[in-house]
């Protein structure tokens, strides 16, 4: 009997507990969290009151460690192909083709004063794939291929998730094949060493066909 | 064990001499039925030669006042292509009555071939079982609830086998992304 | 049974004004209510819930349509009215479809017996009490009708429990509010305002006036909770263990008549509780001294805001009580109701008889 | 009184009484109901299905069902070399990522014999010992909302909130960090980490202690989780139970204290296991309290790491990340204590590749959840939601 209501005390006073908290909270109501961020010194100033942020009015800034959205530097980017083969969902595509010795002086340098052996016709990221581990940006030589802290960059079309950062348009890409076919054909002949360069351009137009919806990159580029 | 990765590269870590006590006892019991005793520092581990024998054992590692392996932290199945062998490996340790801890190995034909269940030793490797048959295909005699886990029921193919071929369509949807 | 010249006076006018054959006026004493559940509901019950329950928790609930949200609860209602009236296939079409409307009215019906301020009441009933008790029973047929119609296992869970309780909970709450009627000596509701009033304001309200009352004033408080289906007693529609219970089949405007039957009996459970203990319309203001609060605030127009006030007052502590507690079980539930509130508003029973013989 | 006989189609018995009168009982007519509860079901946390075999509102019997969130983990780590699965083991515990990653990386150091620099290993428990807090507290909030009790679980998420604005400040991710790389980390803390860190602490004491006494004394809660699901300890190591699983049926297990890994030899914390003063030893309440308990302990745990962690100037969070992940031929089971109990990685490595030949993940919630059949028998469907609910699956670790 006395169990039955000493469960009755504990039952009414642990009620009245948790309803002076939420009352508490329903009063605190007035104050606001702010949207500091957790790099401001102030962050946890504030401890009571509401807590929401009206997302895109209001927001807790990315910091700039920010891991999101994948960002290329093609100016700096020297077409080593890490980052793809680092890639474990393998979200990005690379086509390079090589540069002729004449068109070293076009192709330029990185910001690093690098000299650029690689045309990049295609450098597609698609970052509906991308799962923002990292890898890529970790084996990056020339630190070209960044996480930027832009978290929002949803779209309406998922085609419209992969970003096209090829410094060459498909017609100028056909004629640096060709050219560098050109030279190559002609060192062939010249020398023997150049056999072993030759296999090359061989080897390149079978990873070729893989991304095979390659006029859709060229159609958003018409666009853009 | 201190600290594992620190003391691996010593000869013969005290937590490999622990688990080798452990297998002299298992050994003095059982003789052939068990293989040679593999002292590397990661993992040390024995391998049950004659599979027949293996719930015996179990049962043995479980009960026996001086082996009380009553923790079975993990089964894993394996794929040996070389050998033509599938197996299980079984991490066991002994909560609140020794310190030491082994690895038990028992492999089976790849084709059909059977391990005895030890779900009746330790209950926490019926599903690990299920899910070594869902990914390699060996059948555990004796197992209560022999089904798949993870996959459909109606898959076909052993996910985690080296030479696995995902299959074309399942029930109309295209399998390969 | 009016008593006082001024009571019941609109209401009683209002009956009277016909248009041909037609009562209009009746009509319009009809639909009072039902505008004013359909707009409380709207306001306070489902805009209020939301912003409360938001505050409690730390967050600023809708605020987007609208300035601070306000016009949230109109586009839910534009959504609802929108959306596709599924009927499952499966379904008993005429249970399913009659479930929400019992609700709906069963709820609703009750208002006629709600005093709207002491020159207004829909029907002065001699057993109003009784009736606005045995009305509330009427929604149990309703949820049987919708989770047995429904065909779906969940529902029906529901709408088992859901029976289970509310006849079971009918008891304590019927003699806690049996020991309000003693002290009243009527059924009446609107006597029960009347004999609350004065000029010391709350002081003459049951539940300060009498030592005993504020035991059948929990009671009826606790088994309100259950008899609405409000958490901690919201098993007929646990979401966690049913989904939603006896109208998880419901989309579209039948969904909408469960909630406005919700909110329309969390209305009506507040008003009997503030009228029986609480002196319904009658002000709570004292006169001090030269200072007459009680005569500035009372009258018609102010007793319908003192009893509306009132009432949302006990929704909120329905809101309040619901968003800190955890939800109970089914065999607790029937602990509480038959072991706990059941002997102890007998006991309220008893002292109360004693006090109304004895004071 | 003497049964003689008993037709089985709809249970009529034939009895003879004592007085010699002859009564033919005729029991109601029950059926049992096959209820599927889930794959979307509210408190099902995810997408677990349980085939319920209900009598009433008992349950007679529930089958677990898994799969509708298998990601071929393992099939993965075959075809991705050894730093690129780390991004894969947050993905299976995502509420806990730090921790998981932690067991894998310990699992392939112990491969590759490497040694870490201290400050790295202080900096691993602090953040593992976050994840921790915040798993607890997604834990014991989603258990509030499966009880009924929504206020808690918004309370968790505010305060868990901040835990992901440290973590992400610190690994440029919310959940699915990639921090803990192998031999190292991505990135060294920032430098007012300790500051806010600290700050955090003494933020979340007040607010745990404000939980405790909004859900955990509530009484309705207690009745609800007393002496529910209980596990006594023996069945529960034969299930090879782990974590706060394990300790809530009063085992003192703690792969912390018992197979100590990183620097958690050199901190002083408690072990919290129940001693049956506000709790049925191995009930769901007890559960509930040891995952409370252990936030304090991580608590404790973090403040020594900030005052021991070394200040190094110019420290390289990658120096000792091996330049070629290629372990040398071996097999290893490495694990570490998630919030969930036990997380191990069976890896085999050829000695070739800079591929696993196998990696297992031994998922604690997996192995929590087998139990599941056992605990279930018997209960009542709102007793199962708390069951499962004391269980915390995360249901990315149990399907992998």
């Amino acid at each position: 009997m006395s169990e039955y209501f000493s469960n009755i005390k504990t039952g009414a006073t642990t009620i009245a507990t948790g309803m002076a908290i939420t009352l508490r909270h329903f009063f605190n109501a007035v104050k606001r969290k702010g949207d500091a961020g957790i790099d401001d010194p102030d962050y946890f100033k504030q401890v009571d009151g509401l807590c929401t942020l009206q997302y895109p009015k209001e927001a807790v800034p990315t910091p700039t460690i920010g891991r999101y959205r994948l960002y290329n530097d093609i100016d700096d980017c020297i077409g080593c192909c890490q980052c793809e083969r680092a890639c474990p969902v393998e979200c990005i595509t690379i086509e390079t083709i090589k540069v002729t010795n004449d068109d070293l002086a076009a192709c330029g340098k990185t910001s690093g004063g690098q000299q650029k052996r690689f045309w990049l016709p295609v450098f597609d990221i698609d970052v509906a794939k991308c799962m923002t581990c990292g890898i890529c940006v970790s084996v990056c030589p020339t630190d070209c291929l960044v996480h930027s802290p832009v978290a929002d960059f949803s779209e309406f079309d998922v085609r419209n998730m992969v970003y096209h950062y090829g410094n060459l348009t498909r017609i100028e890409a056909e004629a640096k094949k060709r050219k560098l076919q050109e030279e190559k054909a002609a060192k062939e002949k010249a020398a023997a060493e150049a056999a072993a360069r030759g296999e090359a351009p061989a080897a390149k137009p079978a990873p070729k066909p893989k991304p095979a919806p390659a006029p859709k990159p060229e159609s958003d580029q018409a666009g853009e | 064990m201190d600290n594992g990765m620190e003391e691996a590269g010593n000869i013969m870590p005290a937590a490999v001499q622990e688990s080798k006590a452990a297998y002299d006892i298992i050994k003095e019991r059982f003789g052939s039925a068990v293989s040679e005793f593999d002292a590397n520092p990661t993992m040390p581990f024995f391998e049950v030669v004659d599979t027949s024998k293996w719930v015996d054992i179990a049962l043995f590692m479980r009960d026996d006042s001086r082996l009380k392996f009553n923790y079975m932290a993990c089964l894993s199945g394996v794929d040996y292509p070389e050998q033509n062998q599938l197996g299980i490996v079984c991490n066991l340790e002994s909560i609140g009555h020794h310190t030491h801890r082994i690895a038990v190995k028992v492999k089976c034909q790849r084709d059909g071939g059977s391990i005895p269940s030890v779900s009746c030793v330790w209950h926490t490797a019926n599903w690990h079982e299920r899910e070594a048959y869902d990914m390699y295909g060996m059948t555990f005699d004796g197992h209560p609830d022999h089904r798949r886990i993870l996959c459909p029921e109606d898959w076909t193919g052993y996910p985690l086998r080296k030479d696995y071929q995902v299959q074309e369509t399942y029930h109309g949807i295209k399998v390969p992304y | 049974m009016s008593q006082s010249p001024s009571l019941n006076t609109w209401s009683e006018a209002l009956s009277g004004f016909y248009i041909g054959w037609l009562p209009l006026g009746l009509l319009i004493v009809a639909a009072i209510p039902l505008v004013f559940i359909a707009l409380y509901a709207l306001t306070y019950g489902v805009y209020g819930e939301r912003k409360i329950s938001a505050f409690m928790q730390d967050r600023l609930g809708p605020m987007e349509v609208g300035p601070w949200g306000l016009l949230q609860t109109l586009a839910d209602i534009l959504k609802l009215l929108q959306k596709e009236d599924i009927v499952p296939t499966v379904a008993d079409k005429f249970l399913f479809v009659i479930g929400p409307v019992i609700m709906f009215v069963g709820s609703f019906m009750a208002f006629a017996v709600l005093p709207f301020g002491p020159a207004f009441i829909g029907a002065d009933l001699n057993v109003g009490l009784f009736y606005a008790i045995g009305i509330v029973a009427f929604e149990v047929v309703g949820i049987l009708a919708s989770g047995w119609g429904s065909n779906n296992k969940w529902a029906l869970y529901g709408a088992i429990r859901s029976v289970a309780q509310i006849v079971s909970y009918e008891i304590p709450a019927s003699i806690a509010l049996l020991c309000g009627a003693m002290m009243a000596g009527s059924l009446s509701m609107q006597q029960f305002s009347v004999m609350q009033a004065g000029p010391y304001g709350f002081i003459h309200y049951y539940l300060f006036s009498n030592p005993i009352a504020w035991l059948p004033f929990i009671i009826y408080l606790i088994s309100s909770l259950a008899e609405t289906n409000r958490a901690p007693f919201d098993i007929p529609e646990a979401e966690s263990e049913l989904v939603a219970g006896f109208f998880t089949e419901y989309s579209g405007m039948k969904f909408a008549m469960f909630f406005l039957a919700e909110y329309g009996s969390m209305f009506m459970v507040s008003a009997i509780l503030s009228i029986v203990f609480l002196g319904g319309w009658a002000s709570p203001l004292p006169n001090v001294g030269g200072l007459a609060l009680n005569d500035l605030t009372s009258g018609p127009a102010w007793g319908a805001f003192w009893i509306i006030m009132k009432g949302f007052f006990f929704i909120f502590v329905q809101m309040w009580l619901r968003w800190t507690l955890p939800r109970l079980r089914v065999d607790q539930l029937m602990y509480l109701c038959w072991k706990v509130l059941t002997p102890f508003s007998f006991i309220a029973f008893v002292l109360t008889a004693v006090w109304e013989i004895y004071k | 009184m003497q049964e003689l006989g008993k037709a089985e189609l709809n249970s009529t018995r034939i009895i003879r009484q004592n007085d010699n009168r002859v009564v033919i009982e005729k029991d109601l007519d029950t059926e049992y109901m096959v209820l599927s509860m889930g794959p979307q079901h509210p408190s099902t946390h995810g997408v677990l299905r349980l085939e319920c075999i209900t009598d009433g509102e008992v349950v007679v019997e529930a089958e677990p069902y898994l799969g509708y969130l298998h990601r071929c983990f393992e099939k993965y780590c075959e075809k991705v070399d050894y730093p690129g699965i780390v991004p894969y083991t947050d993905r299976m515990d995502y509420l806990a990522g730090m921790n998981t990653e932690l067991a894998y990386c310990i699992a392939v150091e112990k491969l590759l014999d490497v040694e870490i620099p201290r400050r790295v290993e202080f900096i691993r428990v602090i953040v593992s010992e976050l994840n921790r807090i915040a798993s607890h507290l997604v834990a014991i909030g989603t258990y509030g909302i499966d009880l009924g009790a929504f206020t808690p679980f918004l309370f968790c998420f505010r305060d868990r909130e901040h835990i992901l604005n440290l973590l992400e400040w610190i690994s440029g991710a919310r959940m699915l960090y990639n921090y803990i790389w192998i031999g190292g980390l991505s990135y060294d803390v920032p430098a007012d980490f300790k500051k806010r860190v600290a700050e955090f602490v003494t933020y979340f004491r007040p607010k745990a202690l404000e939980l405790q006494k909004l859900l955990t004394e509530n009484e309705i809660f207690v009745k609800r989780t007393k002496g529910v699901g209980i596990m006594p300890a023996e069945v529960a190591i034969n299930y090879a139970w782990s974590g706060p699983m394990l300790r809530g049926s009063g085992v003192k297990w703690d792969l912390r204290r018992n197979d100590p890994y990183s620097v958690y030899p050199e901190l002083d914390f408690e072990v919290p296991v129940p001693d049956g003063r506000f709790s049925d030893i191995g009930d769901s309440l007890s559960r509930h309290l040891v995952r409370a308990w252990e936030m304090d302990e991580s608590l404790k745990i973090i403040e020594q790491c900030l005052d021991k962690m070394p200040e190094v100037e110019g420290f390289n969070s990658r120096s000792a990340i091996p330049k070629k992940i290629r372990p040398k031929a071996g097999e290893v089971y490495g694990r570490a204590e998630n919030p969930r109990g036990e997380v191990g990685f069976y890896i085999v490595s050829d000695g070739k590749s800079t591929k696993p030949l196998r990696c297992k993940a031994r998922s604690s919630c997996f192995v929590n959840l087998s139990a599941m059949k056992d605990l279930s028998k018997g209960q009542l469907i709102p007793d199962l939601v708390a069951i499962i609910g004391s269980i915390d699956i995360v249901l990315g670790e149990v399907d992998r």
